[in-house]
């Protein structure tokens, strides 16, 4: 419901945009939406598009859920990135049935650590983990490049890359001829049991008690602190998955620019979807819709890429505002 | 790491990019697809290229910018290549090495024509890469020269190859007009951030240095604010500072556009390195004209150092050095 | 040693003038309740849109005005989307951020055709009223904002009747609207004040700094001032200070590289060095930050 | 209302007081009518224009800017022009406080006074304002005995200048002594309305309810209970205020089976301290606390409850979870009792939920969020998740506050059930005629010191108030018996 009507709006208020790079604004929307669904290649596609914010969403809402306000997916990423690149080298001897756990392990480990300094200085000092993680964020960025301009540049190209990782601990591709790999599956996995903890284990009621009412929990004898330590942990855990997710599934090693603000859209992911987890895989599967529409329709219509984020912005404007409209509505007829 | 999408409908469809194809449209169909918005100066100067090409007639030119490195790239390309099916697509691979070999594995009857530290593939990927060291070192000369402090200071985006082959190159030749001279390098971690440029350069000059090479945008600004001479890069850049800008390195496109269209269109395309249509000797690297308004003048000597050494240069009997590896923060003049 | 410390001395003011805008206009609407990660982008658009005019007009100051209207036209959406609508800000706030710098890269694109040469203004000059030199030659913007905006920033916060009204309604907008005070009216105000703040410290690098415009021009400063302002505790002095100590640290590291000796040292632990600083500030200076207490809330009449 | 008048509004929780007060002040928009002040009709859209119309409103809880002065919480919304000045709105503080007969601080900030100083602060805002018409929501359900005795003072004070007040309490007892009239709403009806001097506390309860009401029946209390071993036993106990300041200082007194201990004393005394010591939630400075003969480290909340404990807190609102379910918060103290393998046992919880909702007559379903409940029907889940699990001892602090006469006589004949079960009950009260209707003994503490002991029945009211003043002595027989 909500969505289409975000839509129209969106349409209506993008227009104009798209008039004035000269395109036809029906065809326009078309492309930026629907078209990605149209045919197996490009769905396929919105899926690739789709997995890495399906990790990092999932990542920053069990953090928020839990009243942790994790703003460093983006560092936890790339952590997760440096661990897979750097086992992802060393695991060549090993199967791919024994490297691939290796490298999921490694990278969760690594995210969780990134996380784990801002998370301490959180539950031990109650230093605001906004700030921390925020700002870890820009340096976890520089331990890439510094790894990539010094001792992981890759010998071959002097590019600031790593070397290739391992064939066997690359993940494999699901759908021949497409770029969907088990990455997709393993976010999928993780959102469904995360769904489970969250909704249907006690582990998930304290947590869903310590996100919305600390004091009370407190009182009723749940271990608050202990709880966002492992919400935090668990959060930068996933997000250092989406950094396995993209280096051995997409990028084959590690590069600076392999996360686009994956860790930043994450928070869109989770917000967008109300910090559930159906939430999340669906607000995950649209922004991954709106990248490959974005993409195509800005070339098929000749139109700046920039119109394209213009219009990805105002969707998403549009129709947070829409919840927002639809939730007072809803609140207020309950009240009557 | 798999292959390339292709559109169903496509693959049956004759070759678009074959030399009878083009002739029955009347023009070649280039495509450029740019992992930067063509606002960088990198790609900047390729797409340049491709539409003076089109306004001199004989190719239509079509392009996308903006793909990233975040793992679009393959999908990107692959529906240029099966949705437009253009002749020739040009682009630049650096951090999307593997996907744009890929795509061009896929769709043997494209040339593909991309920047790359890598090496040709047959049947039809093409690589070049701006090889502007040798007006590097001529403009190194001219700051060895020029300097009063002898301190001279070099900003640069990322310490790639590219990069570091024309700073090296940049020291070298300083070096040779002026053995006492010192060179500072900055790094300053963005391909844009000019403000960031700008400061670097401030350092610089503040710890002496009184020429500066801008290989970034915002070195010149700082040199038009302390007036001092500086170097521009890419592009003549004289018009930014007119009275600071002693010259520029610039890279052009067009001998290899025009090479590769012209192989095209007489069906003997075939995969190559490029590499010496950015030289010099191609007109594909040149030294801009020296702007003899630049405050203080420049001595007649130094000039004519200069011009005879790029005699050389063209002819054969110099050759410069290439030297990859990342220059330190200050290269001290070697004592005795 | 005296000359180095002079000039990192004068680095860190010139370097902290974006910083301080921002911060204490993303303390403007912190403090009224509505956290606002639209700053990257109103600080984007004020650059560009800044830029633009003063291109076209040959007017700086027309540059500075058209920043003005874009902050007050981006803290208005913001305000409307928060506070008239009480939609989610963390998401208003990133989608406003790529909302403008869309708008600003196709109006850059539009304007200037997306060619690789870079159109330049004659921006301000450096001034030194007193004729001190040193530290003292400075932009006017930063003369501006550390003499008059800072000040007086912190005077209508904590000293006029619109300020008061503003933090009443970031602490407890039940309160404040039982005063008689309109929660919206000054939400509003609050965010579009702070709008033209950042605003026109994005086009401090266009129309100061440079005098040009490029891609990517803010790089992520606005989430710096975003620390900032909670590192600061939402007060104006201990925001701005945060914001010259980021920028110390960061002219200091820029001189550390070209120094002779440091050269062993990674550039990019240097690089790292100004956000590694403020975390350990903020470790070092204690616990439990308060926040305002309607930090996120949106404010409905039950 | 008339000028000069006190007039009571009374009706059980729920009944509509607080909204209709909220409508006259322009915080809620109402579907239709009309009000008038002083003859005219006047169009309340906000308080800003309630205010214009001279009415000024005392809500249930505060409406202050904490974290700001008293100064700024009046010069919010008042005044003209840009400066903010503070020394006119501290001048005018002083006055406004000189024609209630309370003294306020202008330059103190408001989370540092006790909720009586708030009070007074938010009379001395509506004052300051020129209000001729005050509305005060429930303002005695927070005060201690000697600070509603001031309040009323200052009301009648006022009510004699020519204020019209309006007056909103659940105690019949208060509304008697105060008010010159009475109304009683029901279900968001006007049910009645009086001269206050031609009714009595049982006709007003009885229009409230809308059926008879009795009173509390106790056992008396156990012969002999004090020879028995007892089940709480408290010796030189220490603790420390968040700020570091000693709160509790050598504390010591016991608690048997079958009897409910009532602490007295004025709000910040330690009574706080003490609770949140036994309820696990603040660390023990020193002494000795001990549950049947075990001792306790302190300072851990499923120790305490393990131990035996059951807790029922002064602040109702952080004592659950109000996104949550009445069938969570149930639990909630207890979350792995209702475990089925790793999954959280929702059909146990569910039964748990009906059985107690059931038992406490909560008038909720087991899902709703408890944040959508009225204060009483919160204090009943409390309540029933803490007897659900039959506790040895029982904290019980300020279990009434707020709660209408139908509610309150069910909490506190279910306090007195669990004596009858054979619990041992603290009750700490800032209410009297509450510790004396339930308490079998009585402990008083000043200055974070036991200064009296007493047996309930008998208890001298006047020797109370002395001993909570910290004056006098007593009871060193019961003191010896405890
Ligand atoms: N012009 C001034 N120059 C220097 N210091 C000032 C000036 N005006 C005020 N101060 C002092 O600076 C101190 C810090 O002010 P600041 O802006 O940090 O307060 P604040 O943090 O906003 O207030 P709060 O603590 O309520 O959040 C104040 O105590 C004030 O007395
Ligand atoms: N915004 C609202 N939405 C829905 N219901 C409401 C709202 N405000 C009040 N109510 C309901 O209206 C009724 C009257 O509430 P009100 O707070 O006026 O009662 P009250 O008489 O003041 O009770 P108490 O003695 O507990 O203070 C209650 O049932 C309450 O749940
Ligand atoms: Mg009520
Ligand atoms: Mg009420």
């Amino acid at each position: 419901m909500v969505i289409p009507v975000a839509v129209v709006i969106t349409f209506a208020f993008t227009a104009v945009f798209v008039v004035a790079a000269g395109a036809d604004p029906f065809d326009a929307f078309y492309r930026f939406l629907v078209a990605p669904l149209t045919s197996p290649v490009t769905l396929l596609e919105v899926l690739v598009s789709a997995t890495p914010i399906l990790f990092t969403g999932a990542a920053v809402a069990i953090a928020f859920r839990a009243g942790y306000y994790n703003i460093g997916a983006e560092g936890q990423l790339l952590a997760g990135a440096i661990a897979a690149a750097g086992l992802g080298m060393v695991v060549g001897a090993l199967p791919s049935l024994v490297a691939l756990p290796i490298m999921v392990a490694g990278g969760a480990m690594a995210g969780a650590a990134w996380a784990l300094l801002p998370a301490l200085l959180r539950v031990r000092s109650g230093i605001d983990e906004v700030v921390t993680t925020l700002l870890l964020n820009p340096v976890a960025l520089l331990l890439v490049n510094a790894l990539l301009n010094g001792p992981w540049r890759d010998p071959e190209t002097g590019f600031p890359e790593s070397a290739p990782i391992a064939a066997s601990a690359e993940l494999p591709q699901l759908v021949a001829r497409s770029r969907v790999h088990l990455g997709l599956v393993l976010a999928l996995a993780i959102i469904a049991v995360a769904w489970f903890i969250i909704t249907r284990t006690s582990a998930g009621l304290k947590l869903r008690a310590v996100g919305s009412s600390p004091r009370a929990a407190a009182f009723a004898g749940l271990d608050v602190n202990g709880t966002l330590l492992r919400a935090a942990l668990v959060s930068g855990a996933i997000a250092g998955m989406a950094g396995v997710s993209e280096v051995a599934g997409i990028q084959d090693r590690l590069t600076g620019g392999l996360s686009a603000g994956a860790g930043y859209t994450g928070i869109v992911v989770a917000t967008l979807g109300g910090l559930t987890m159906p939430g999340v895989a669906a607000a995950g599967l649209l922004l991954g819709d709106l990248r490959v529409g974005a993409g195509s329709a800005a070339r098929a219509l000749d139109i700046p890429s920039q119109v394209g984020e213009i219009v990805q912005a105002t969707l998403l404007l549009v129709t947070i505002a829409a919840l927002a409209i639809i939730s007072r509505r809803r609140s207020t007829q309950a009240g009557r | 790491q798999t292959a390339a999408p292709a559109s169903p409908g496509s693959s049956g469809s004759a070759p678009a990019g074959s030399a009878e194809g083009s002739a029955e449209s009347g023009a070649l169909e280039v495509f450029g697809a740019f992992a930067t918005q063509i606002e960088e100066p990198w790609d900047g100067v390729i797409h340049a290229a491709l539409e003076k090409e089109q306004q001199a007639g004989g190719v239509t030119y079509d392009f996308t910018d903006d793909i990233g490195y975040a793992g679009d790239m393959e999908r990107v390309l692959g529906e240029i290549a099966a949705q437009e099916q253009p002749a020739v697509i040009f682009g630049d691979a650096f951090g999307n090495e593997e996907a744009v070999r890929r795509v061009a594995k896929d769709y043997p009857d494209i040339a593909f024509i991309f920047g790359s530290g890598g090496g040709p593939a047959d049947p039809n990927l093409s690589v070049f890469d701006n090889w502007i060291h040798e007006p590097a070192y001529l403009a190194g000369m001219l700051a060895g020269g020029l300097t009063e402090s002898d301190v001279l200071g070099v900003v640069g985006g990322f310490p790639v190859p590219e990069v570091n082959r024309i700073t090296n190159a940049f020291i070298a030749g300083a070096q040779e007009t002026n053995p006492e001279v010192e060179v500072k390098v900055t790094f300053i971690n963005s391909w844009f951030d000019p403000a960031a440029a700008k400061e670097a350069a401030l350092a610089q000059v503040d710890a002496g240095a009184d020429v500066l090479y801008a290989e970034r945008f915002g070195v010149i600004e700082a040199a038009d604010e302390r007036d001092l001479l500086t170097i521009g890069n890419m592009s003549d850049q004289q018009d930014l500072a007119p009275e600071n800008v002693i010259t520029s390195v610039t890279w052009n496109m067009t001998p290899t556009v025009e090479y590769v269209i012209d192989q095209v269109q007489a069906g003997s395309y075939t995969a190559q390195d490029l590499k010496d249509f950015s030289m010099v000797g191609k007109g594909g690297a040149a030294l801009a004209p020296i702007n003899m308004d630049a405050t203080g003048g420049i001595p007649q000597e130094l000039l004519d150092q200069v011009t005879a050494k790029e005699g050389a240069i063209r002819d054969g009997t110099f050759r410069v050095d290439i030297t990859e590896s990342a220059p330190p923060g200050s290269v001290i003049p070697p004592s005795e | 040693m005296i000359a180095f410390v002079f000039d990192i001395l004068t680095a860190t003011i010139r370097n902290a003038t974006p910083l301080a805008l921002g911060t204490i206009g993303e303390t403007y609407a912190e403090r009224s309740g509505v956290l606002n990660l639209g700053i990257e982008g109103t600080m984007y658009a004020g650059a560009f849109f800044g830029f633009a005019t003063a291109f076209w007009t040959g007017s700086l100051e027309l540059g500075l005005l058209a920043a003005v209207l874009v902050g007050l036209v981006a803290g208005g959406l913001m305000a409307f989307l928060t506070v008239t609508l009480g939609a989610n800000q963390h998401v208003s706030g990133l989608g406003l951020t790529l909302l403008l710098i869309g708008v600003s890269e196709f109006g850059n694109r539009l304007a200037f055709g997306g060619g690789q040469s870079l159109r330049r203004i004659d921006p301000y000059p450096l001034v030194d009223p007193l004729e001190l030199g040193g530290p003292f030659s400075q932009y006017a913007l930063t003369y501006v904002t550390f003499l008059a905006f800072v000040p007086l920033a912190w005077w209508v916060l904590m000293r006029t009747r619109f300020g008061l009204a503003i933090r009443a309604v970031g602490e407890d907008p039940e309160a404040a609207d039982a005063a008689g005070i309109s929660v919206f009216r000054t939400r509003y105000a609050a965010l579009m004040v702070g709008g033209v703040l950042m605003a026109v410290g994005g086009a401090f690098f266009t129309l100061a700094a440079l005098g040009s415009f490029t891609l990517d021009i803010i790089a992520g400063r606005g989430w710096v001032v975003i620390a900032l302002v909670i590192f600061g505790r939402w007060g104006i002095w201990r925001a701005v200070a945060g914001a010259l100590l980021f920028s110390a640290v960061y002219s200091l590291q820029l001189r550390l590289r070209v120094t002779p000796g440091w050269q062993d040292v990674p550039f990019e632990l240097l690089l790292a060095l100004p956000y590694l600083v403020v975390i350990a500030a903020l470790a070092l200076s204690g616990r439990n930050v308060a926040y305002p207490g309607a930090y996120l809330k949106p404010y409905r009449r039950t | 209302m008339r000028r000069g008048e006190i007039h009571a509004l009374l009706g059980e929780n729920g009944a509509g007081k607080t909204t209709l007060m909220r409508v006259v002040y322009g915080l809620t928009r109402p579907d239709s009518g009309e009000i008038v002040v002083a003859g005219r009709p006047v169009a309340i859209r906000s308080p800003k224009d309630a205010i214009a119309a001279g009415i000024g409103m005392v809500t249930q809880h505060f409406s202050l800017v904490r974290p700001m002065t008293v100064a700024e919480n009046l010069a919010l919304g008042r005044g003209s022009g840009m400066r903010l000045d503070l020394t006119l709105a501290a001048a005018a503080a002083t006055e406004a406080s000189q024609r209630l007969g309370m003294r306020v601080q202008p330059s103190a900030r408001v989370d540092s006074l006790s909720i009586g100083q708030q009070q007074r602060v938010e009379i001395v805002k509506a004052l300051a304002r020129d209000c001729r018409v005050l509305i005060l929501d429930e303002p005695t359900a927070v005060l201690v005995p000697q600070e509603v005795e001031g309040l009323f003072s200052a009301l009648r004070k006022l009510a004699a200048q020519g204020l019209a007040i309006v007056f909103i309490s659940h105690k019949l007892g208060e509304v008697l002594a105060l008010t010159d009239r009475v109304t009683v709403l029901r279900g968001g009806r006007v049910e009645g309305s009086a001269v206050t001097a031609a009714v009595d506390e049982r006709t007003l309860a009885e229009l409230m309810v809308g059926r008879p009401v009795v009173g509390q029946e106790r056992a008396p209390a156990v012969v002999g209970s004090a020879t028995r071993d007892p089940l709480l036993e408290v010796d030189s106990l220490a603790a420390n205020k968040a700020n570091g300041l000693p709160a509790l200082r050598g504390v010591s007194f016991r608690v048997h089976a079958r009897e409910v201990l009532g602490v007295a004393g004025v709000s910040g005394n330690g009574q706080s301290e003490l609770v949140e010591v036994l309820s696990g939630t603040r660390p023990l400075g020193g002494g000795l606390v001990k549950v049947a003969g075990v001792t306790l480290r302190g300072g851990s909340v499923p120790e305490v409850i393990r131990a035996g404990i059951g807790r029922i807190a002064e602040d109702r609102q952080a004592s659950v979870v109000g996104d949550l379910s009445v069938a969570y918060n149930l639990v909630l103290e207890r979350i792995d009792d209702f475990r089925k393998g790793g999954r959280l046992d929702e059909e146990a919880i569910q039964r748990n939920a009906r059985s107690l909702i059931e038992r406490f007559a909560i008038r909720a379903t087991p899902q709703a969020p408890v944040r959508t409940l009225s204060g009483g029907n919160i204090q009943k889940v409390l309540l029933a998740r803490v007897l659900a699990r039959e506790p040895k001892v029982l904290i019980v602090s300020q279990p009434t506050r707020g709660l209408d006469v139908g509610a309150t006589e069910y909490v506190r004949s279910e306090l007195l059930a669990a004596r009858e079960r054979g619990a041992a009950v603290l009750l700490v009260s800032e209410d009297l005629d509450e510790l004396l209707a339930l308490s079998d003994r009585l402990i008083v503490m000043y200055e974070g010191k036991v200064v009296g002991a007493l047996n309930a029945a008998g208890a001298d009211r006047g020797q109370l108030g002395l001993l909570m003043a910290g004056r006098g002595s007593a009871g060193a027989a019961a003191e010896q018996s405890a």
